[in-house]
């Protein structure tokens, strides 16, 4: 077995495939660059309240409960469509307001982070801003 | 241990063990959290456990590689260790900081940490499993770059085996994939997508890579099978895991709003992933088969060899139940997710770190392999802590079939918590399941302090 | 491997393809061009297997693999092509 | 001259280097995933494919087809020549083979230009994200084989390999006609089936 199956022209073949699919690799994330602006809805991004809740949506590790496009932690719900499922922007404010402090008792609830109106037109607006991004018709559902 | 300087692998090593364990406690607080949702609320909510859970995890992983490392990498190259002080210098620093950002995690509300760390600086937390503060972050990238000047001065002076590059063209990647950490662009989307290349490039990519070396160097010790076969299949191996884990990484641009051919070819690559742990596994079981000494450790035999069933099993087939676009599509989000991410984890990394540190704890103690007495108890528990992890993976995995059902298949579909509720009988069970795998763990440790007649190293 | 079957072989499959062409650009779209496109592809890609390849004179366990994998392509292309024409 | 070289008994393992011949069956078993997923797709937006296909020109597929076959012979003749010993003939073959790849890409190069000109890119729709991906695919793999063909024949022009030693040929040889053997498939099911 060993005398037809060289360690040279397995490593050699290392360097080559791995090179030659991180090659592909970047091919596609140039290519991935070049369509994602069809899709992102970047231009909602000039407004500084939608990158202001961004931001206050990692400061306050909001990824620790939710899932964001399906990506985080499953013990809360799917955020990526929440302003669509509440129905507005309003309805969201309204909801991260009224968190109990003490929560609720037997029942997983989320803290209450004591927003200004102002940091919840924030958090609303990047909220919206994720519900328009074209995620190839996911989630299934508005239950998300 | 033919080198003074292994000996540097032994706090490593015991760290790496002590972050487990406190890795397994806060996955034991949220595990009850599932069920009982307001336990230790406010002091320690949920998110504060996971951060707490998934970073001990990643930096005891990492931990254990750096020790690793430091343990082979001599012996490979048949010379001392570049510095054995700065390896003892960085130790302290890693552990230090670690220790630091989970304080950090516990004591002050998160969004108080950022302000206290500089994020406004440079924001780049508040992202799953890269939450550590800024500072943090550059503490990992200093210990990293001087770890890997460490390793990579002792190869370049000793002999270069395969075992060798190996493993520094995984530490060298893992490094270089990690600096993405620090991109964090306001767009979702492309922050996501760059999210991945820390992620997905690490655990399906180079780190595959560091558990092909420190796999392969397990086996030519205890197997005593000769080098240049070892060496031919670790290659082959490593080649299988790039060639379709480099462009499996599509399998995570399905629904985050990247362009839709990548689920054509995420679908594709990821679902061959697998073969690679699968010729791990063949490996494995191959070399102890035609074993040519019969090593007095048969703890560390049995890890090696479960490592590759594991790997198999949890990366390998429980990745490829989900990994397919049409089905990704009801599955992304939920708990089958969570399932795969279990049993991979512990059958790939968590068993390569605890068969590294079991063949060479012995060793660093001045003994072949422990006693009888010894062995016979880390047997028992490896077998509590492998079948605990398949049995809370077989809970998560029905739990997140039910939730798919209530949540998104069946035709009045359920609002999220409502659908919670009903699979709470899981969550149950799989808290239990956690508990056997707490006593297994404690069995681990307790282990290392067992003594009885020993045959000397 | 001698050259003169090399030669054989080769315009053979250079006259397979043009035949497959010519199939293709006048019979369109009828089932029997297909199958026969697809039949004279089979033919073609077990010529290079067999005599390029030269996998002829080797040991099944090595052969068996390339061969299945023609025809688990061809099983995996005219499945659905016969379905679509139900 | 060309004595038959009778195949002697079954030999236990194929020309080349063994490495090679998993990466080959990794590789068949991308582009078999690959096609079968183009069926299926197809299977679904028949319409769409049927449309789509006739936008593609079968012209310049047929002569791939013709380029490639003919490549794959070259370094069939190649190998042969080595065995009888004759290095500075085989150097030639194997530049033959090279010849073909190129003349392969500049033909696909043509006919991606005349797509992308068309605004036909990786999503316009799904006949053409499969058939860019795969077509694309499999020309990169043409690029790594000649790649590889060209180190083999840098070192069959210094001799680097005898009638007694001659593995690495035989290694890229079997890469390439791998290439060869994809194409002959993907040609039909792409450009033909209808």
């Amino acid at each position: 077995m060993s005398s037809s199956f060289t360690t040279a022209t397995a490593r050699n073949m290392f360097y080559g495939g791995t090179l030659f699919f991180l090659l592909v690799f970047l091919a596609l994330t140039y290519q991935t660059e070049r369509s994602i602006p069809q899709r992102d809805r970047h231009e909602m991004l000039a407004d500084p309240k939608v990158v202001a809740g961004k931001k206050l949506w990692e400061t306050n590790n909001c990824i620790g409960c939710h899932t964001l496009l399906g990506e985080g932690a499953y013990f809360a719900p799917e955020l990526g469509n929440v302003v669509k499922r509440l129905g507005s922007e309003e309805a969201v404010k309204a909801f991260i307001q009224s968190r109990p402090k003490e929560g609720i008792p037997g029942r997983r609830s989320m803290p209450q982070f004591n927003f200004t109106d102002q940091q919840l037109d924030e958090i609303a607006a990047f909220l919206n801003y994720v519900s328009q991004i074209d995620t190839a018709q996911w989630p299934p559902n508005i239950q998300g | 241990m033919q080198y003074s300087s292994q000996a540097v692998a032994k706090p490593y090593f015991i760290a790496a063990i002590a972050l487990f364990v406190a890795q397994i406690l806060f996955g034991l607080i949220m595990g009850l959290q599932y069920v009982w949702g307001d336990f230790l609320f406010p002091h320690i909510p949920f998110n504060v456990a996971r951060m707490v859970h998934t970073n001990a995890l990643i930096v005891w992983l990492l931990m254990g590689f750096m020790g690793a490392a430091y343990y082979l990498v001599p012996e490979e190259s048949e010379t001392e260790l570049y510095s054995p002080k700065l390896a003892i210098a960085l130790f302290w620093i890693f552990l230090i900081a670690a220790a630091l950002t989970v304080v950090g995690y516990l004591a002050v509300p998160y969004a108080t940490l950022a302000e206290m760390t500089g994020n406004d600086l440079l924001p780049t937390m508040g992202r799953e499993f890269l939450e550590q503060p800024l500072i943090t972050k550059g503490g990992i990238v200093v210990v990293a770059l001087a770890f890997l000047f460490n390793i990579t001065m002792t190869v370049l002076k000793g002999r270069k085996t395969a075992i060798n590059t190996v493993l520094l063209v995984g530490l060298w990647g893992l490094a270089l994939f990690f600096l993405f950490s620090f991109v964090n662009p306001h767009n979702v989307v492309r922050d996501k997508f760059y999210w991945w290349w820390v992620v997905h490039l690490w655990v399906e990519g180079v780190w595959e890579l560091i558990l092909g070396a420190i796999l392969a160097f397990v086996l030519i010790k205890i197997t005593g099978v000769d080098r240049e076969v070892i060496e031919k299949w670790l290659y082959v191996i490593i080649t299988l895991t790039l060639v379709t884990g480099i462009l499996g990484t599509g399998h995570h641009y399905f629904w985050i709003g990247t362009p839709e051919f990548w689920q054509l070819i995420g679908s594709v690559f990821s679902a061959l992933e697998p073969i690679p742990f699968f010729a791990m596994t063949l490996f494995a079981f191959n070399m102890v088969r035609r074993r040519r000494r019969d090593h007095p450790n048969k703890a560390a035999t049995l890890w090696a060899l479960g490592t590759g069933v594991m790997a198999f099993l949890g990366a390998g087939v429980w990745g490829f139940l989900h990994t397919l676009a049409p089905v990704n599509y009801y599955t992304h989000g939920t708990q089958i997710t969570a399932a795969h991410g279990h049993m991979a984890f512990y059958g790939a990394y968590v068993m390569v770190n605890l068969a590294i540190i079991s063949y060479a704890m012995p060793l660093m103690r001045g003994r072949a392999a422990n006693s009888n007495k010894a062995q016979v108890a880390e047997i028992w528990a490896f077998w509590l802590m492998t079948v605990s992890i398949v049995l809370i993976t077989l809970f998560l995995t029905a739990a997140g079939i039910l939730q798919v059902w209530l949540q998104r298949l069946s035709d009045n579909p359920l609002p999220f918590m409502v659908a919670q509720d009903q699979v709470s009988l899981f969550y149950w069970m799989r808290e239990w399941s956690g508990l056997v795998f707490l006593i297994g763990l404690v069995i681990y440790v307790w282990s290392f302090f067992i003594r009885g007649e020993e045959k000397a190293a | 491997m001698s050259t003169r079957r090399l030669d054989i072989v080769w315009l053979g499959l250079m006259a397979a393809t043009a035949l497959t062409w010519t199939i293709g650009r006048n019979c369109g779209a009828s089932p029997l061009a297909a199958s026969a496109a697809l039949a004279i592809a089979a033919l073609k890609a077990w010529a290079i297997i067999e005599d390029f390849m030269a996998l002829r004179g080797v040991a099944f366990a090595w052969r068996a693999p390339v061969l299945g994998w023609l025809l688990a392509a061809l099983a995996a292309i005219l499945l659905p092509y016969w379905l679509g024409l139900r | 001259m060309t004595a038959p070289a009778v195949p002697d008994a079954r030999q236990p393992y194929p020309p080349g280097d063994l490495a090679i011949w998993v990466f080959i069956l990794a590789e068949l078993a991308v582009f078999l995933v690959l096609f079968a997923a183009y069926a299926f797709a197809r299977l679904k937006h028949l319409a769409l494919f049927n449309e789509m296909q006739l936008t593609l020109d079968s012209r310049a597929g047929m002569l791939n087809t013709l380029l490639l076959i003919t490549g794959s012979w070259c370094v069939a003749r190649a190998v042969a020549a080595i065995r009888a010993s004759r290095a500075r003939i085989s150097a030639r073959w194997l530049m033959a083979a090279i010849l073909t790849g190129i003349g392969f890409l500049i033909v696909k190069a043509f006919e991606y230009g005349a797509k992308f000109s068309a605004g036909i890119d990786l999503e316009t729709n799904l006949f053409y994200t499969f058939y860019l991906s795969l077509t694309m695919f499999h020309a990169m793999h043409v690029a790594l084989g000649m790649v590889i063909l060209a180190f083999v024949w840098h070192k069959a022009r210094r001799g680097g390999y005898s009638a007694a030693d001659h593995r690495g040929m035989e290694t890229g040889a079997s890469y390439w006609h791998m290439v060869d053997l994809v194409w002959v498939v993907l040609f039909p099911l792409v450009y033909v089936l209808r």
